[in-house]
């Protein structure tokens, strides 16, 4: 490897290490509650993979290639709309709950 | 500079956008009021990104000598299928059935990222050119790491789902054929390190040892564990995708797959912190896993007192307080909506009616509040353990549906698998029901001296069936 | 300015974004108590810029450059040194409060 | 690769290991358990960091034939020299003066990321070169911030060791000389960013322009004011250290930097959050800022009752229940040591003695914490507002030294500049007793009704004086 190989290596590292911090500095203290709206949401994010999946799509010429890349797409879609819409799904139950039945829990609240 | 160039960096920048919004989108997931709005800015952000590089492709395309269909078929093509699948099954799913369906989004993230590594090899192999050694570092480790994400992702939705025996699959000698995949990939890898010339059928061993890997890690763990083991694998995937990203050198996959690896890794921790486990623990499989699990043979240790629907419709009904807890019993049963009935029917009635939601009751953190969330129940009548534990002394009756291990005073005492777990104080209430179906044990395979407890009335049936009957019984006084 | 060299500056960019989100997700919810010793703590960490002082002293051949780096790195050095003692005696009295008294306390809890 | 090489990549990776001390150490400074901890594993990174750089300068002179002793001297007189002045001052400081000192460092510390872009410059300059456009402007942005920080560090500085009077200092079109540098940097900034020729000239103007600006935005700032402005001034030098690394395009200085920036912004949101101001609000100053701002002049608007010593000494000797609330005036008469001593006096006696701690009393957070701490007050004895202000109505006395704002019950009605800023419920008390030396009024210059309470007795003394003079009568009884 060159020097120059090492450096751009290098700098993906920094990025992959700074990413990593940012990671456990914002997971810091979750109401168990949102475990796994979180985790489905986090879940949703590595759905970028599409990204990657649709660069080799462009450089596929080869049919296998083109078979792989065409998998990897539709997996990585699969991973990104399901991902998004089941965590809308869960969060929707959060809101709501608070929303749709504040005043009536006030008025048990008051009646009993 | 060319349009190309210029292209080149807008996208870049596009993808930084996107990443952020990553970030500030997973922050304001850390609160309920933010978080639907948090998983908005997370899409948006990928939206972002996704559309920056459909336009990189086109530019790239055209600085290429023009436009070609191929490339536009296979994507086009692909996020339909995906897309469409993606959106019928998260639409469709019931809200019980969320957790096996995010693992099976799982899988197929932690697929694709393997795919991309695979890709990459495929042409370095036709190429036949020496591979770096970062190179083939990087492109073996997403393959090992999404290929087990993939099979162990499967196996977990399965289990979940029922499809395949919750309880744990000890194979004789399955931990000698896991520790042989194990050599096979990483002994595979050294070579393949070693020779620094790509050699597909190297890869394909170690493609394949992942894959069984995924398997065979999965299926000894109980199906009550799986929660734990999705973060786990969610955080897997995370990594491979951030793998991914140096195969084809691309700092969006490198920042989105590192922030959901590392945060992955944080929430499985806090997710088995709140079962008190550990997570090395769970991995190792065998614990628990169901209602028959290696030690229930045994009887109780009092006599039990059965009630019928009658007696306890009558108790419940001239209760001044009482308190429900729901347990994994309910959620198996599916009484979300059965138990919202009876206490709307019994706070007609002028009774207090509260929830005692343990944070691990279920098979999943927050299992209660998302199914009583999802029978409207009213949010502040759910209480969090602490707030509502000091509360059982004053309430009439204790009503303890499906719930069993987070109940249990043998938690108290050390020597029991559920030492030091946290429990709710059920035993203080000045009477109590329980309905689960039979004398059988929960998820730790422990009996419950609750039941034997002598103000403790058992109503044997299925949870939604014994709500019935108790709504039905108070309609009729 | 050429393809390359902007796309150093991005990556650049890319860095500085990073350490801001990790900057921001790390101070989350701080005690009031601790905004202080946070503060200097913070303070402390851009006496980095001594490395920077540390690397033009090397480049440095023109006499004006030289005082320019002999007052950089005394400065930067102070910023350092200074920064982490002060910190650290900020935070002493914290420690020192917990340790020492508390069984003291326990003996005057009893008492009343 | 040459030896150069293969110790410049390890020098980035000592780099990046230190960076990641700093987020880790920073993150452990957010619980007081672990404060100090991260504050050595803070240090720790930046001594890894600067070792490295050390060789890093070795394997360059030695590659580029030689050891060269000039750099040398430089760097062993800059760091024996700085870091001499910052181990002296850093210990002989008096625990009541660290924000000032605090605020010096920053002042270097900006300078110091100022000079790094002043040099660069002078270099281009030399050279005659084209500028290129980002350079040029990460070199202005380093030169402004870095110069407004260090002469505003300095400014606030002096106005809190009290050698620039505290009290805003307006002087008659002060705000149009302020716009008017801030003109001359802009255009200045502009005017080079369109040549790309280095200018020294327009540089020397806009660096005096960026130094004159720093002492006037900081001078109409009040002195109480100047934590906030402190906070403020650190996140803009991280900043100028981030644009720093973007001139000499080093990451250890660009991660670093943005670190805290970022993480000095938010503490500079959250330090005028807890003092219900905004930061734009204390920025454009003029806002109280002493005993005797504007408004001072009136008289209380009720008669108030004037106590001896040896009457509070007998209150307090046969008091259950005694609260101190301290404030600004125990900090200023350095009264922590005489408080501790009383108090200590008291609970020989048998009463229970508790500090109730606001979070905005005194001139910094966490004012008193440190203060009482530094007297060795037992830490479980200091009550945060929130826990202690329910005991009040229980108490029998309250005693009242040199706090007012904190205290004053114009805060619960709209109107009053205090208006919304939590206090503590001193009010409640069955008496209270007030130490401060007249009627003087506090940091937002406002009547204290509190003094003219039926129940408040006012003990005219230095805070100092006044409690060795109650420990004297304590003793006598
Ligand atoms: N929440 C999580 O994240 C998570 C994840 C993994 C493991 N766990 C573990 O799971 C346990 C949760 O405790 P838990 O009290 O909720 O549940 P549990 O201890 O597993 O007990 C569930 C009980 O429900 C009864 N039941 C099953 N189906 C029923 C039905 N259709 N109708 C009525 N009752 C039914 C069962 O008894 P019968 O067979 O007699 O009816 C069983 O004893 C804890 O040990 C926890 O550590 C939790
Ligand atoms: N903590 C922070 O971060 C911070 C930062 C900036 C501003 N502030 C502001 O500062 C105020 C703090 O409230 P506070 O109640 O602590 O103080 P304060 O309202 O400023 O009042 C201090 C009082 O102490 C008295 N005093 C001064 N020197 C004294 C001495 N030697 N002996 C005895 N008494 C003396 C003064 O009255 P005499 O002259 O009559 O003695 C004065 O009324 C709040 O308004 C807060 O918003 C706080």
């Amino acid at each position: 490897m060159t020097a120059e190989e090492i450096n751009g290596l290098l700098t993906n590292l920094t990025v992959f290490t700074l990413a990593i911090l940012v990671g456990i500095a914002v997971i810091s203290k979750v109401p168990a509650t949102l475990h796994t709206p979180l985790m489905s949401g986090a879940n949703s994010i590595h759905g970028i993979v599409l990204v990657g999946a649709m660069l080799i799509a462009l450089a596929a010429t080869e049919p296998i290639s083109q078979l792989v890349s065409l998998i990897a797409v539709a997996f990585a879609t699969m991973n990104v709309v399901g991902g998004y819409v089941v965590t809308d799904r869960m969060l929707q139950m959060f809101r709501k709950k608070v929303v749709v039945t504040k005043p009536a829990a006030d008025d048990s609240e008051a009646a009993s | 500079m060319t349009t190309l160039e210029i292209v080149e960096i807008l996208v870049r920048i596009a993808w930084l956008v996107g990443a952020v919004a990553f970030v500030i989108g997973l922050g304001r997931m850390n609160s309920p009021a933010t978080a639907r709005n948090g998983n908005l800015v997370s899409a948006g952000g990928m939206t972002i990104a996704v559309a920056a590089t459909a336009i990189l492709i086109l530019a790239r395309q055209s600085s290429d000598g023009g436009f070609s269909a191929v490339p536009w078929l296979i994507i086009v093509a692909g996020i339909a299928l995906g897309g469409g699948l993606g959106l019928y099954t998260a639409r469709a799913v019931k809200m019980t059935a969320m957790p096996q369906l995010v693992s099976l989004f799982n899988a197929v993230g932690g697929g694709a990222a393997a795919l991309i590594a695979i890709d990459d090899y495929i042409r370095l192999a036709n190429a036949g050119s020496h591979v770096r050694i970062d190179e083939h570092i990087f492109i073996v480790l997403d393959i090992i790491i999404g290929s087990i994400t993939f099979t162990g992702s499967i196996i977990a939705s399965g289990k979940l789902q029922g499809l395949i025996a919750g309880k744990p699959i000890i194979v004789p000698g399955g931990q000698l054929v896991t520790l042989a995949l194990a050599a096979v990939t990483v002994v595979g890898a050294l070579f393949l390190f070693a020779t620094g010339t790509p050699n597909l059928a190297t890869m394909v061993l170690i493609l394949a040892a992942a894959l069984i890997f995924g398997v065979t890690m999965t299926l000894p763990i109980g199906g009550a564990d799986m929660p734990v083991v999705i973060s786990l694998l969610n955080s897997f995937t995370g990594t491979a995708v951030a793998m991914a990203g140096f195969v084809i050198n691309n700092p969006v996959l490198i920042i989105a797959g590192a922030l959901v690896g590392a945060s992955g890794a944080i929430l499985t921790k806090l997710m088995a912190d709140a079962m008190n486990r550990s997570v090395l623990n769970i991995m190792i499989g065998g614990f628990g896993g169901g209602d028959d699990a290696a030690g229930a043979v045994e009887g109780p240790g009092g006599s039990v007192r059965s009630i019928g629907a009658d007696d306890v419709a009558i108790q419940l009904a001239y209760a001044q307080h009482v308190i429900v807890v729901p347990g994994y019993g309910l959620a198996v049963a599916q009484a979300q909506h059965a138990v919202r009935e009876l206490a709307e029917l019994l706070e007609e009635r002028g009774v207090d009616v509260k929830y005692a939601i343990h944070p691990v009751a279920g098979r999943m953190p927050g299992h209660m509040n998302v199914l009583l969330a999802e029978a409207n129940v009213p949010y502040p009548q759910l209480k969090e353990m602490d707030d509502i534990n000091p509360e059982f002394a004053r309430c009439d009756v204790a009503l303890v549906i499906g719930a069993n291990d987070v109940t249990n005073p043998a938690a108290r005492r050390p020597g029991s698998p559920v030492s030091g777990m946290p429990i709710l104080d059920v035993d203080q209430a000045k009477s109590i029901v329980v309905i689960k179906r039979s004398m059988g044990k929960g998820y730790a395979g422990i009996d419950n001296e609750l039941y034997t407890n002598e103000k403790t009335g058992m109503l044997f049936a299925d949870a939604k069936d014994g709500l019935a009957a108790l709504t039905a019984a108070v309609k009729a006084l």
